[in-house]
């Protein structure tokens, strides 16, 4: 995916500045030594906005929503679905009532492959999934094919980390649901949305976009992609742990039996059976990630604020020179393809240094990195290592952190006598 | 290089030396007791094979890919159970082998250090159950 | 159920006072006026405590956890797993692996009901429910039921609102899972699960226990209960929103295949299939609520300071002391059994003033009740009573709050012009 | 009794007297239009039968139960259509019903206000979808 387009200013050295200064984790020194933190794409850091608005939450206005008349249950319920609201349009989806709040994005494709799956694949179905998916958009088609009797079959990886599109219609032919990714996790590899949505929709089948990776690192268009399905998580794009939307369209949710029953979800309930609300409501039983609900919607302000475009321009140019830098290294090899189809998630091996031992050290230089399979183990098979480090970068990381990551990698090169 | 010195502990000569040139490393043909495990977080992976005869460990082997720590303190314990009786290695505790490797672990590493442990201990079970 | 026998001290007003002092939102002043919140079964509210937690959690150590070998990454991890263990202390649960985090304890019951029920329930097989359940503890069944042919039987409610166990084990005898509440959320009832328990038991049938109105309440022993899966929310006990716990015994959630599938859940995955993790592991699909677990400790750390049977007897004389008062009042219905049968959660109705009205009326004097069918139809049904008012107390409420919530009664009834 | 007065207005006589005396109570025998729904969150049910001629209604009943807000709005709601052409009802907006009401309602009890239209309109869109 090309640089969009943008007539808006750069991130400046000032702009990146004031944004770590928002950020308190930033001040900890972990071992005596300044945090740099490179491990954004697991679950990034929170500014003191998103932080201070749960505290707030809690302070003064926490109560169950929904069900309760008085002030400060009204102003729950509002902050709740004014934060729906925010978000749906962070992502440009049509409707802020197609955005279900989950726990995370492995919560959004799992309800998916619960009430969309066992609903609408039968035996001798086929699904499409790729082979860098991460587990949570694998293991759960996996199950869902064991369940029904449907097969599976897979878009390859290509050597350099891209997506081996040259029998992608053969493989969708006939299929009922294509999973993928919208960037990799482990690679950094942006996918093309917008181009694999039109193939499965050409052939007949839903999409299911794991947009973990994309949402919080470039602009993202739901309804310009034209996908069916997006999942992705609020403490990956400076939200809080707890909480993630899966979002589908209003036709397909509308159509879909609950997945989890209880309160909340319900319209008329007898002791032998009930009636269902409409969307979002339905998939949302019991009482909700409320306090998160709320911090996920300053951290979409903090984003929007910013600009998008400015962040995936940011990041890129960050990526840039990590990788400028990590391929002039001795004995360093970085997985994944060129900066031009890529994002801010770089992998790498040292010689023989396994990549716990590479992040052991790194560690003890305050700097936290990834190392290991990253949920990403038929990934690791193919590019056949069993573990790599990831560094991964976000809009409060520095030059200077990329250049204390070959610091420290040329440390670990000293310890482990390697040249 | 002192200013990484704690790391320089970590990963000193020995451990380094047995990371690179694993003792006893490889497989045995019809071990009498065998089993391999990983650390599902980690990748990290250990296969163990004994031969013992009247109850005592004469030959092991094993086989396994993972980082320094885990490699180096599975090579180190395959020295230290050769010609041991099984009721001492019975005895062998999570605290021994930290000892035999002689550095400190942090809490995220344990399950490296100890991975092969758990792999002797459960070789050993097995084999003692089905008899 | 008899009020525990205990050596410890009463909680003075002193103790009352102080604890006030540390939940933040009591200082506030809806419309004007204290607040006097009287809708903990809801949600409670959270102490400072719990609230510095999370925010000092987020500003120094937030990290995804077990798979980081740096240090925030570690001391995340560390706190997690270590709220698991007082969680699992705390309700006397054999082994903290037998405590599962889930959103809330709606999810807890669902997850038995999709990795429990679709194992183990066939066609033909009779699962028994009371008409006392939160819709929660209800629909999940439904629906297992209809999607297995599986039949519901129900345990009746007697006119003063307990469970009418006269046909218990004739209801039980076949039965294949016994779902009921510790504690009911509309009438206060409390239940003997040690007797349920055993009962379901002797009749083979799993026992599930809601017990979300118990936990936060009271001391819990799920051990001594001898029941088979205990659910409960951390926000109904001073923790945060977005988390919860399903216990269950070793030996079934050993047996039970996975609810989600995804990261952290796994062993070793392969394209076509994996395998899966040990408990809890194996039932925490995803970046979990970490946050929320540390809050939830906390929380956990609070009532333990207190202690469990002090804040169950000092909400058993406020309860005492509102029923007295309320039922003083001419044209005043409270619902359910008398105090040695019930905690402080009271249902009650006025005149033929609705529910929500009422509820209006109390919130301009900044009094917070429930008004409507609170997730129990069917029990509305039963009781015939289209909805109802509910008061609940907690530790931080005092003799003159229920004194509030009865001048507020009484003006409720001078504007509908009421004697 | 000035330190409720927001209450009292909320709660004033005619409200309330809707609410005990609602108009237009009961049911049509063979409707031509007709629908019921209920809040399902707070338990506030509503049905309305319409009977319709010539684009006219000519009559209407409602029967729900609820809270005073809910059921008095629905009653203001029956006086104020009877006679009226479908047309001028289908311009009815949730601004008129409250203006109608002529209280200040808090955003957690706008959807009993509203009720009685919302089932209204669903009677009427359903009878017009079927012709
Ligand atoms: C008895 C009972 N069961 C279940 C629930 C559902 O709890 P949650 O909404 O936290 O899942 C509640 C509270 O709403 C309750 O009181
Ligand atoms: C590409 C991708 N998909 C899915 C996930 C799972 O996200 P979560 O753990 O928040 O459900 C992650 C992050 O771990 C990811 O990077």
């Amino acid at each position: 995916m090309a640089l969009a387009p943008s007539s808006t200013p750069m991130l400046t050295q000032t702009d990146v500045a004031r944004i770590r200064s928002e950020f308190p984790i930033l001040k900890e020194r972990p071992h005596g030594k300044p945090l740099v933190f490179l491990d954004s794409a697991a679950s990034s850091q929170k500014p003191i906005q998103v932080i201070d608005a749960m505290d707030d939450y809690y302070r003064r206005y926490h109560a169950n929503i929904h069900r309760g008349v008085y002030h400060i249950s009204e102003l729950a319920t509002e902050a709740y679905e004014e934060a729906r609201r925010k978000i749906a349009r962070f992502i440009g989806a049509p409707e802020a009532e197609e955005c279900i709040y989950v726990r995370n994005a492995t919560e959004g494709i799992n309800l998916v492959a619960y009430s969309w799956g066992r609903t609408n694949i039968r035996r001798g179905d086929a699904i499409v999934v790729t082979e860098m998916e991460h587990h949570s958009n694998l293991v759960p088609w996996q199950i869902l094919a064991q369940q029904t009797g449907a097969s599976l079959r897979f878009v390859r990886v290509t050597d350099d980390g891209m997506l081996d599109l040259h029998d992608l219609d053969r493989l969708l032919d006939g299929a009922k649901l294509f999973a993928f990714t919208a960037v990799s996790n482990t690679l950094g590899t942006v996918n093309d949305v917008a181009f694999l949505s039109a193939r499965a929709r050409a052939a007949g089948a839903v999409s299911v976009v794991d947009a973990c990776q994309a949402v919080p690192r470039m602009p993202v268009d739901v309804a310009a992609w034209g996908s069916d399905f997006v999942a992705f998580s609020a403490h990956k794009m400076l939200g809080p742990t707890g909480v993630g939307i899966i979002w589908g369209r209003r036709e397909l949710l509308e159509a879909m039996p609950p997945f989890m029953a209880g309160g909340g979800m319900i319209g008329v309930v007898r002791l032998e059976s009930s009636t269902y609300a409409g969307i979002p409501a339905r998939f949302e039983a019991g009482t909700p990630a409320i306090a998160e609900a709320v911090g996920f919607g300053v951290a979409v302000d903090y984003l929007t604020a910013i600009g998008m475009d400015r962040i995936h321009r940011y990041e890129l140019e960050l990526a840039a020179y990590a990788l400028e830098r990590l391929r002039k290294m001795k004995n360093v090899v970085v997985y994944g393809p060129g900066i031009e189809h890529r994002t801010g998630v770089i992998s790498l091996t040292v010689g023989d240094i396994h990549a716990h031992d590479l992040a052991t050290i790194l560690d003890s230089e305050g700097i936290c990195v990834r190392a290991g399979h990253h949920c990403n183990q038929p990934l690791m098979e193919r590019l056949d290592v069993p573990a790599t480090a990831r560094a991964s970068f976000y809009l409060y990381n520095t030059p200077a952190e990329v250049d204390a990551l070959v610091a420290g990698i040329e440390k670990a090169k000293a310890i482990f006598k390697i040249a | 290089m002192n200013d990484f010195s704690g790391m320089d502990a970590l990963y000193r000569d020995f451990i380094l030396d047995h990371y690179r040139n694993p003792r006893n490393a490889g497989t045995l043909e019809q071990p009498d007791a065998s089993f391999e495990d990983l650390n599902p977080l980690c990748g990290d992976k250990i296969r163990m094979d004994l031969r013992i005869r009247d109850g005592v460990v004469e030959d092991v082997k094993f086989k396994g890919r993972g980082c320094a720590i885990s490699q180096a303190s599975a090579s180190l314990l395959t020295e230290s159970i050769k010609g041991k009786r099984v009721a001492e290695i019975d005895a062998i505790g999570k605290e021994d082998v930290l000892e035999n490797l002689g550095i400190s672990i942090s809490a995220a590493r344990l399950k490296c250090a100890l991975l092969g442990l758990k792999v002797l201990k459960q070789a050993l079970a097995l084999k003692y159950a089905d008899d």
